[in-house]
């Protein structure tokens, strides 16, 4: 623990091994960054630099705390920091704070654009916004249901990633042949305010009704618990995102249709390799440049009922025993996880 | 100013032998007394109730869904979790308190019946039961900390709307979300239970003949007493009233899925703080403590006694609140409890017309005011509008629907304090 | 006047008597080494100028502040009057000169505040029939008791808080200016209301600013100044000049340069304060005085 | 009593009038078709029995409430008064029975509020010293300046609230029972201050229900029953018993009957209210009354 | 109780009269003053400023970098921008009322400062004052539906705060998130903006002498009027006191990048509105109408325009923070002003002691506050804990600083209600 109280002005250079990494997650809307992320992240820290140490927070989605919490950051005299934004256009103060003092910014799975930072590692959230829809209207397709609409449920509208992921989404689905009955922007990405929102479509579309593009997990699920209190069976095909634990049951339950898995296992463990790289003043390979920026991008996978069990389970990211609690045993049964 | 006639030979009512009172009796004295009232601006919940009825009226005009049987049968069983919470904060008003937590002790009970139900696999009832019991504790340690050293509620609560939340995460743990099996009770209730037809209409019949029954008693004793009874045609003209208007809900509602059982538990539940507040000694300590503390004190109330009972009956709903948030959600989760949940539980009560001053307020405003924040809610969702225009407007009619409400108290005060 | 001797009562224990009183507000000494007995069936007459503790002296026995110092005893047993609960539970009902009224309640709430008639299912009718009939006794002048006291006006809100004190069955009762606000009608029932209590055997306590009042129903006259007792006297033994003086603390006041005054300029027929003859049997302080009596 | 002679006083043009002024609250009556006239330089006593409507009536004139009907003329102009603000600017001061201070403020804030020195740089000092004299002058009893008048005794309160009044430069001044909660010294000091008040040719309303002090100062007495005026007296035409009958409603009241019981009993030397022969002249109505006067 | 000798032959000042009170002259006296204030609870600000240095320590405990310079010169910088609508929440609350929309106002400055600045290109001083210039008509708005509807502000504003987020939206317009230009002088003042080390001694002589000299002429003054003056004794151990605190506050901060002039602006504007409530008119009326709205107004106070006023500061204060938020973040988003800007506002003030329920508090709370609500988010962050851990820990310190307070307050109360 070194770094004095004047900063950390000029101790990337040294070559030394040990340093401090910092972890800047943006909210809790869902569970992956304290639930995968942070701990994947570490333990790649720790295998690559014993010495070194990860200081996590997380913002709440506020992008003030968030500035807050870089600054504390800095004052402890970290060397690296990963951000994942809050605000991806705001932080573009925060990464250039920190550049200024000397210290290497990873933006993490969501990019910076106005800023340039040292690296990139992700994915990004547009993109997910358009696999998920384009997923599902590929199945509406496939099914032949093209005489109703789409519902589009997207997220907090005062979260930038939201807009992203509905931008995509939107693209996604005007490219389609289905019509979008009604948009939400959940505040707050609230799981209980989609659920009212989506009861209220029920009353006033009916079965018109053909799928539902949720941007995440918890919407989904709020959405879901409309449609099944609505009575509606079978309940039309609801996207989501993040494959929460819950998501995944819904999809071993049948009751959701799709959600993405992003290789946050291999996202994370990329990013404490570039990261401990930076510390060692090292310079990572890209294999793209995002925004002037070097990047490593990966690609999430949708998951459906038909590759849930190779995407979640194969590859290690839940176990069974995790999953298939109670009324799911029998789905997983059926689709042969254990 | 007129005397009725029909009053002069026999002895006059203890209650109105004062000169200066404008008599008032029978069935015309009685409208005429209503009349006056409306003028006086002393018109209880009708302002509120009017404004309602604006409210869906131009809801209908925008959208004919909007007063569809379908679409309020939504809206009850939406109204009732936050409805349920509104009525806790209904009661910490009255004393002139607040409890910033409970949301966050809602999603805390949501958090302990998903885990306990859910991952130990509790029976319902247990589970249930022990996130009662913990928010009970809750409203324990609140009552405790503002007997003994006077904190204000407001920093209490804002405590333990952070300490509550971080418990909630805790408990929920590194999943997040808690999935209720769709087939639990819970869950049945939150969006599967209705009253059977036959069932509603005769609750509607129970309740109208409780309610005639009860005041026909009443104006009995009274005039038995001495006192002036109230007069028959009223009471008649009253039950006609609540009879059309439950009966044509309960009709109406039946169209569609029917009432809720969610809701009707909310209704049960504040008629039991309605009976509570007005007909039991400790309903009326609730209001002297928030009129005047000092004044109930010295009147040999236990006054920390009122704020303990208080405390934990605010937590308590807010838990159970909670549990009917997770039932109609099917889950328990990280955000369960989280957002508008506070805000629009306090906004309910004070929409209702329980002021934040205490003393003053009614169990029934929880349920209008809900009604009224639901309504608004519903109709934007129908309307299908962009986020921002969803805010101002949500905005401006809350605004319009409680200026009516203000403007006729405003009157009230302008002709007295009362 | 009254059909009890008061001498035979003060030979007995004494229900209430405090000893050392005392009591401080930040810096303000408001009460300094108190003494006073209260017998059963007596009245004893608190007066003092403003200011003069007397108000504080009942808020301790009432219970509402605790004192810094001294001894309470009641009924001959030493009691800590913790919190009105305490003195409620002791017999002590209070009227307190800010009356204490809950304003967002109507009249019959305030009445039966604490003691409502069956408490699960508030007996409404039987309370409005004995709210009526305490006033009407009071000779109140209330339009209707079920509205609220927020809009009733100063001497009607004052009948009211002196008609909740007679609700419970209390050993003593302590009247803070009853009659401050009261019609002439008003404060002659208060009065007689006063000697009906005495002659039931109660003890009472009366504050007052009107000299006639005091000396019509009260048997001792205990007089407070600047915090400390100035004296108890016997009323048939003490003059109003003397009360007045003692109050005051001078002989020669404003009040009695006003009485001589109106009598010079002869104003006849108009009842100022009376003049009469300095008695001489003015006992000096209260210690010697309750000495002597027991 | 008075120095100026009452007679020539009303023939000039009074400086307040009131004509069928009504109030009513809800379904209460509180006041009806009241006429009231106030002359400079003239002291005007306003009695009634409790809830008679008397504060009603003084809050109409500084601007609390609006009246219902009836017209108010001030200095010989009709005016409407909306507001307190318009009342102080008419030169209407008032004390009001409920005293109407700040709590959470000390005795200098409230003495000066609304009309601080030095509005952007208060003059802390000067205010200080003027509280000091203005306080000492109605002989308060009043420890420190600087503490909150939550704090204050109930007569401290009033002393505070009347020399309030006293800071602007009015023309009529109401004081609806000012003298309640004070001490017999202060009692004393506010009847002498009215006295002033009347020779430096202020008009002046005071309502009160002590018949002593009403006697003392007034040159005229206005009557209130039940909100409807119940007669207009000169002062030194009307006996107490009368004005009793007349507030009361009755000339056998429970008043008059514990004036005799007291003189039966004998109880020598203790004034009671003093018995004295009817007098006749009791002026019936206040309309006629008035008209009779102009 | 014991008089002082040297004081019996020179005549007893006016205020000092009264046989009642015990006295104290000199600076002994003084000093046996304090002591009684203490044990009566009449201890001010103390308290709280206790609580601050309690937890200050506990954090520099558990990680040594909590009071390094770097982190108190951020601690000060992050605290300017709620400070700032906190101040306006310390004038509504004095007047018995509430703002639930700075948040949203100050997001809605944000956003028109960020499209009027950059988008419009207008003069980053035109831009702010016509975001300053909306929220005054805001605040405008507030006070005529208060004064003419007689609604409850908590209502009116909770309207806005839907209302002006949905504006601030609206504003925004799709992009979301607006990046005001690192080279602007806005976001130079919120991050790169220090009083240089010799000014920053300057101004800390100037305030001392400031203090020093006003305390000797109101002393002189009084004592001239026949008054007591302060025992010079006091006077100068007051003086030396601040001077201590205030250089070596700045020395220390100086020992990193030194007070950052934007909280120097925060502590400006305390400054003022500390003298617009204790020493004009307009101040006084603040207090007596929040105090007893009634009493007030029967003092010839003009009621309305008090509220006007008030909310009009209240808005313009939050307008103020917004901008300066911005300017701290380099950006106007979407999320600017959401969160939990309202409750830390609100907390902040009473937390440093303003009553929520009016007529008693101060310009300092605000200051004070804050602090303590930015201390215990800084030392958190330090402490690199989980979320869950850190709300948990959030409430339970935020609960003990303030208990400490209450305490005193409490036991200030048991010895009179002054
Ligand atoms: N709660 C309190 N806090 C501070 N000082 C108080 C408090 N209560 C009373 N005092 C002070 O104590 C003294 C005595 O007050 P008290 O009310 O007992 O007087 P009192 O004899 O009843 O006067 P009055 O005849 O005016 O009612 C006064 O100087 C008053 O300022
Ligand atoms: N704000 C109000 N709301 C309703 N009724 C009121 C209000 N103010 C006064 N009243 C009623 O009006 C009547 C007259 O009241 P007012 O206060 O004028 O009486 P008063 O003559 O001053 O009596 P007192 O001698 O007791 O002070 C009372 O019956 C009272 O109940
Ligand atoms: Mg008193
Ligand atoms: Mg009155």
């Amino acid at each position: 623990n070194g770094g004095g109280g004047g900063g950390a002005s000029g101790g990337a250079s040294g070559g030394s091994t040990a340093g401090k990494i910092a972890f800047l997650m943006p909210d809790r809307a869902s569970t992956r960054y304290e639930q995968q992320d942070s701990p994947l992240f570490k333990a790649k820290v720790k295998e690559l630099c014993p010495d070194c140490e990860v200081l996590y927070q997380n913002a709440d989605g506020d992008a003030n705390k968030q500035q807050q919490q870089a600054n504390a950051m800095i004052t402890q005299g970290v060397k690296v920091m990963v951000l994942d934004a809050v605000d991806s256009t705001a932080a573009a103060s925060l990464v250039s704070t920190a550049k200024s003092q000397g210290i290497k910014v990873v933006t993490y799975d969501r990019p910076v654009p106005d800023t340039p930072a040292d690296f990139y590692v992700s994915f990004d959230n547009k993109k997910i916004g358009s696999l998920i829809a384009g997923d599902l209207i590929k199945h509406l397709d496939s099914k032949g249901d093209t005489t109703g609409g789409l519902l589009m449920v997207n997220g907090s509208p005062t979260d930038r990633a939201a807009q992203l992921i509905k931008e995509g989404a939107t693209e996604s689905v005007k490219a389609s042949k289905h019509p979008v009955l009604a948009s939400y922007d959940t505040p707050e990405w609230q799981p209980a305010k989609a659920q009212d929102w989506v009861s209220g479509q029920i009353t006033q579309f009916g079965d018109k009704i053909t799928g539902i593009v949720a941007a995440n997990d918890g919407t989904a699920g709020g959405s879901i618990a409309a449609l099944k209190a609505a009575g509606i069976t079978p309940i039309p095909p609801v996207t989501g995102n993040d494959a929460e634990i819950a998501a995944v049951q819904r999809i071993i339950g049948d009751s959701q249709y799709n959600t993405i898995s992003k290789p946050i296992k291999i996202v994370a463990e990329k990013a404490a390799e570039v990261s401990v790289d930076l510390l060692n003043n090292r310079t990572p390979s890209p294999d793209a440049t995002l925004f002037e920026t070097p990047a490593a991008l990966f690609v999430p996978t949708v998951v459906t009922k038909a590759n849930v069990k190779e995407v979640i389970f194969d590859s290690g990211i839940y176990k069974a025993s995790e999953v298939c609690t109670g009324e799911y045993k029998a789905g997983c049964d059926e689709l042969g996880i254990k | 100013m007129t005397v009725n006639p029909a009053s002069t030979d026999v002895p006059v009512a203890t209650d109105l032998q004062d000169e200066r009172l404008i008599r008032t009796e029978g069935f015309r004295g009685a409208v005429k007394v209503g009349i006056n009232r409306v003028r006086g601006g002393d018109l209880g919940v009708l302002p509120i109730v009017v404004g309602l009825l604006i409210i869906w009226t131009i809801f209908q005009l925008l959208n004919p869904f909007f007063l569809s049987s379908a679409n309020l049968v939504n809206l009850l069983l939406e109204s009732a979790a936050v409805g349920v919470i509104s009525l806790g904060i209904v009661c910490v008003l009255l004393v002139g308190e607040i409890d910033l937590s409970v949301g966050s002790v809602s999603g805390l009970s949501a958090a302990i019946v998903g885990v306990t139900f859910v991952k130990q696999g509790w029976p319902i009832a247990l589970a249930i039961l022990a996130a009662i019991a913990v928010a009970a504790v809750i409203g324990l340690i609140y009552s405790f900390v503002y007997n003994k050293f006077g904190v204000p509620s407001f920093v209490i609560t804002l405590a333990g709307l952070l300490g509550f939340l971080g418990l909630q995460l805790w408990v929920l743990g590194v999943e997040g979300t808690i999935n209720l099996p769709f087939d639990a009770f819970l869950v049945w209730f939150g969006q599967q239970a209705f009253v059977p037809a036959w069932l509603s209409y005769v609750l509607a019949a129970l309740g109208v003949a409780g309610f005639f029954l009860s005041q026909l008693s009443l104006s009995r004793q009274r005039v038995k007493a001495g006192l002036s009874g109230r007069p028959m045609g009223l009471v008649i003209g009253q039950t006609v009233i609540l009879a059309v208007v439950l009966f044509f809900s309960f009709w109406y509602l039946n169209r569609a899925r029917g009432v809720g059982w969610m809701f009707v538990f909310f209704a049960v539940l504040v008629l039991i703080m309605h009976y509570a507040f007005t007909r039991t000694r400790w309903g009326r300590s609730v209001y002297a403590v928030g009129g005047n503390r000092e004044a109930a004190r010295r009147a040999g109330i236990g006054v920390t006694g009122i704020y303990t009972s208080i405390f934990v009956l605010c937590s308590s709903f807010a838990a159970i609140g909670g549990i009917l948030a997770a039932g109609r959600l099917a889950a328990a989760a990280q955000s369960s409890g989280t957002g508008d949940v506070n805000l629009n539980a306090i906004a309910a009560a004070v929409i209702g017309g329980t002021s934040l001053f205490g003393g003053r307020g009614s169990a029934f405003s929880a349920l209008l005011g809900i009604l009224v924040i639901q309504s608004i809610t519903s109709g934007l969702t129908l309307l299908n509008l962009e986020s921002s225009f969803r805010y101002m407007i949500t905005g401006l009619v809350l605004l319009l629907a409680v200026i009516l409400d203000a403007v006729s108290r405003k009157s009230r005060t302008s002709h007295g304090r009362a | 006047m009254s059909t009890l001797p008061a001498e035979r009562l003060e030979s007995s224990a004494p229900v209430l008597s405090m000893r050392g009183v005392s009591k401080h507000f930040g810096a303000v000494a408001a009460l300094t080494d108190i003494e006073l007995d209260v017998h059963a069936g007596e009245v004893v007459a608190l007066v003092g100028d403003n200011g003069a503790g007397k108000s504080t002296l009942v808020k301790i026995l009432s219970g509402v502040h605790p004192q810094d110092a001294g001894t309470v005893t009641f009924d001959g047993k030493d009691v800590t009057i913790h919190s009105p609960v305490d003195a409620i539970n002791l017999g002590i009902a209070t009227v307190f000169q800010d009356l204490a009224l809950c304003d967002n309640l109507t009249v019959v709430d305030n009445l039966f505040l604490g003691r409502e008639l069956a408490p699960w299912r508030l007996n409404e009718v039987e309370m409005e029939v004995q709210s009526w009939k305490l006033l009407r006794q009071l000779s109140a002048k209330i339009p209707s008791v079920r509205i609220a006291v927020a809009s009733l006006s100063g001497g009607q809100r004052q009948t009211v808080a002196i008609a909740r004190s007679l609700l419970g069955s209390p050993k003593l009762i302590i009247l803070d200016e009853p009659t401050a606000a009261l019609g002439v009608e008003q404060t002659a029932e208060v009065l007689n209301l006063v000697e009906r209590l005495r002659e039931n055997g109660l003890a009472v306590i009366m504050i007052s600013h009107n000299m006639q009042d005091v000396q019509a129903v009260s048997d001792r006259v205990a007089v407070l100044r600047l915090g400390r007792n100035n004296g108890t006297f016997r009323m048939k033994d003490v003059s109003t000049d003397d009360l007045i003086a003692a109050i005051t603390g001078a002989t020669d006041n404003v009040v009695t340069q006003r009485a001589a005054q109106t009598g010079a300029a002869g104003a006849g027929g108009k009842p100022g304060v009376p003049p009469e003859a300095p008695a001489e049997d003015r006992q000096p302080a209260a210690g010697t005085d309750e000495g002597s009596e027991q």
